[in-house]
């Protein structure tokens, strides 16, 4: 485990061309480490995920994604994620390729993926026209019903970057709350990635508690406020304004890169980056 | 008016899996109203939820905070969802056919949409484990179509037992709610069905609305108007959650809390 | 959810010929419901359970069982169980079907028991005899890969038993600690009883704790040291002592069979038993 | 003494999945010696764990409460286990054949034995998927047999590769060792090759011990006698252990806690 700047880890570990998942459910999502890949201007990235929230609305709206493997792709609560729906409606900036599923569907590759199996199996699918578009979902027999079971293949990302509460000094991560297919995603991957709002003398975890071990961690970097516009559970909470907000900023092209442009290019940081925006408001 | 009507058709003791939106609010003025002990599951893991404020997302605090328990993703689709323990699922759409199948993913072909939708989600496995589905969406020509542009999640497919006869888990949905009037599935083909209405609405409007030759029930019921306390609940509801959602999350960040690392690293 | 006492329980709920796992991983196990089931002399029951301890000696050497789904039959940090060695080596008191995995095998059984479906896979039993004289173990090809993975029956017993540290009013679980396979056991079973240490008003129960819901729990007795002499962690500790005690006990049938008539047949509950045993101490 | 010889070939950083027994004595001696950093995984769960007496069994409560992190069994031998994330596997045996083929399961035939031993436990998927497996278990003409009677867990299969053949993830029995000597796999057969002896013991003696001609290896090494170091942890660690299991449970629990409800039922 190593622990360093976001932008040395970023720069280290993420390439062009790489699978790479950022995952949280609605919670915990790492926004401070995709803006330091839109900073990096990493390129042909295939990107993972199943909520494409904000972060990869603006990855995709960079241009910085050639694929995108997802099952809902929203701004949650609110409606579009324009730029995703540009990029995959008008090849603006450029075309994405999609792997579509849905969320049981992803769940079970990223289980797969964690537990070195090829593939998963779900009761899923069925009557839905989602197989004919993603090849990808096909069918075992069970060898003891002889009923037919939708299978997936495995996810493993050759990234994933989880933002998690807190890392001790070992490097061991405590995360809390609503925690998606964070765990999944995280040991699926090659290589793992994780922010955290602090790092701690010890992490007082209870027992039970979702903790990743040192030893399965690439590296960390302390980014308070990382998850932000997502929330940390204990830390603070969700700007659901910044969500409704980001409608308006993402439905057009030239406002969306002006955004882009002045909040996080401008921005070296995470830290200068919540500045930027605390200043707009 | 459709989260009233959604809401009065669930009853005490249901385990309802929720989606955001007019679902979650109908499911919260149950719990809040004649079904106190109903459970509430949302696919991000809070199981038991009993949220005080709406949830914007389906990933707020609120849900886990308040939840019995809370539980990964993988694990809410397969021990729970999967294992057929959800007795009633929501769904929306952006097109629903004539068997109750749905559509959230494109609006044109698949390959370059028209209008690229959100997508599946939850959906074509909730529209299959759970053991009955209501759906909630607004009605249009345009959202009831004759036929489908993408079917994301299944209904009664073809209808006439076809849902049955795949041996599909759950019973399919068993009421629609639109802010016109209200659809059940045809005993025999799996149609559907008008067979409520608002007041002020009428049938001929319902039918000019709908994207088929709508069948219609022998007796329209009418949807009795929302009671008081019906309203009073959801206006305290939506008020509490306006309040809750208003804070100003990136200032409250600049009050002092400890941003270095408690660590001398 | 239905609260009573352990012997109405057992009574209402387990029936003569039933598949019941007692399950508990060296933690948490069921003794008094075990027990209880002796003493009310169920018949011809198929035990499952991954590692069937001293409580299934008990129940196998009474001649409760009819059949046994395991993975590892010992007297954990002893040695043998020699009532499970005397049915199978000698029938005594009964023959006895044995359906073995390992516990990778076993683990998958119930997990797929808990998602309901119909079979699981794993990377295992590669090399060894076990599918021979299992011919549950099969395989399937991945639908990507072509290569053959093991496959397992979905577990899902009539019944399962489990101890636990607390339930509240509500009847909502709390399981802290070392657990097993318990949650994918409860979730596999058709009815779910549960004997806990006490109940409380509130579990306060850590986020993301392992707690079980009210409404998938079939029935709740309260059993102080209801898994002694296994432990509950919080409450009391394993006695290894009676562990290796029993590595005595048990190996004579005339001394086992006095042991169960005087300690178990003898008292009417509990703790009863108990009291009996620390009597004889 | 196979304690201490298992416990110097452990490694620092090495994760470990442990069984109780020589294993997890050998494990923790290296853990309070050389290899302070090394993880050690029981199989019921605890990841990380730093037991300051030695467990009784594979799940004592003491294993939960020194660990990083304490996960479900299925947990542990899916994302774990399978997932190639364990370094060194330790397994013992009742009998081993001369490709470090296992058995724990029948002496006898399967169907009527003559004697039924605990069976497989998690031994199976250890032997495919710990990056490598060190075997210890008593040696006699008994234990070290021409061929098993019945094979639990993959060595080598019958040697010459074929391990390799079927892909199998792990490399397989890397050091196996007796109260006798130290064998290790020949590098074409990966027939097992004695490579160490104990003081006092003559090849002699093991050979007559083993139940198939036995492969010796050119340089036969003494392995070294104990160092002072390794006899006084080794004795704390028992001492600490033997007080700390000798508590009486059944007697202590006599003392006063409340066995009745804390609610009026």
């Amino acid at each position: 485990m190593q622990l360093g700047s976001l932008q040395e880890i970023i720069d280290q570990y993420i390439h062009d061309g790489q699978s790479v998942a950022l995952e949280g459910f609605t919670h915990l999502i790492p926004f401070a480490a995709g803006h330091e890949i839109l900073r990096q201007k990493k390129r042909d990235l295939h990107l993972i995920r199943m909520t494409p929230d904000l972060i990869y609305d603006q990855l995709i709206g960079v241009g910085c994604a050639r694929a995108l493997t997802f099952s809902w792709g929203g701004n949650p609560g609110v409606g579009s994620l324009h730029r995703l729906r540009d990029a995959v409606e008008n090849d603006w900036p450029r075309p994405l390729e999609i792997h579509e599923h849905s969320h049981a569907g992803m769940a079970a590759a990223y289980t797969a993926g964690a537990a070195r199996l090829s593939f998963g199996l779900l009761r899923g699918y069925v009557g839905t026209d989602l197989p004919g578009v993603n090849p990808q979902v096909r069918e075992v027999r069970c060898p003891y019903t002889d009923e037919k079971i939708a299978t997936v293949p495995a996810i493993n990302p050759d990234v994933t970057v989880l933002h998690a509460q807190a890392a001790d000094r070992q490097g061991n991560i405590l995360i809390r709350g609503i925690v998606g297919a964070q765990k999944e995603a995280a040991l699926a991957a090659r290589t793992l990635i994780v922010t955290v709002e602090e790092i701690v003398e010890s992490l007082d975890a209870p027992m039970n508690a979702i903790v990743l071990p040192h030893w399965v961690v690439t590296a960390i970097a302390e980014v308070p406020t990382g998850a932000y516009p997502s929330y940390a559970l204990g830390y603070y909470a969700r700007d659901n304004a910044f969500y409704l907000a980001w409608d308006e900023i993402a439905r057009d092209r030239e406002r969306f890169t002006e955004w882009i442009d002045r909040h996080v290019f401008s921005s070296r940081d995470h830290a200068e980056f919540l500045d930027s925006l605390a200043e707009a408001a | 008016m459709m989260t009233i009507a959604a809401a009065r058709l669930i009853w005490p003791g249901c385990v309802c899996f929720v989606g955001i939106g007019v679902p979650s609010a109908a499911a919260n003025l149950a719990r809040l109203t004649h079904a106190p002990d109903m459970v509430l599951i949302y696919e991000s893991g809070g199981i038991g939820t009993q949220p005080r404020v709406l949830p914007l997302s389906i990933g707020d605090g609120e849900l886990a905070e308040t939840a019995t328990a809370v539980v990964s993703l993988p694990e809410i689709f397969s021990y729970w969802l999967q294992a057929g323990r959800i007795d009633l699922g929501f769904l929306g759409a952006a097109q629903i056919d004539r068997f109750g199948n749905l559509n959230t993913t494109v609006i044109g072909g698949y390959a370059k949409p028209k209008t690229r939708l959100p997508g599946a989600g939850g959906a074509p496995e909730i529209a299959l484990h759970a053991k009955q589905i209501f759906v909630v969406l607004k009605q249009s020509p345009r959202s009831f179509v004759a036929k489908l542009d993408f079917c994301t999640s299944a209904g009664f497919l073809n209808g006439h037992g076809e849902r049955a006869r795949r041996a599909i888990a759950g019973a399919g949905p068993q009421v629609v709610i639109t802010d016109l009037g209200v659809f059940k599935p045809a005993a025999d083909s799996q149609e559907l069905t008008l067979v409520a209405r608002y007041e002020n609405v009428s049938v001929d409007k319902i039918r000019q609305a709908t994207g088929w030759p709508l069948a219609i029930a022998d007796n329209i019921d009418v949807v009795a108007t929302p009671t008081a306390d019906e309203l009073r609940v959801l206006r305290d509801l939506h008020k509490r959650t306006e309040i809750a959602h208003a804070g100003d999350v990136l200032r409250s960040r600049k009050t002092p809390r400890p941003l270095t690392s408690q660590v001398n690293a």
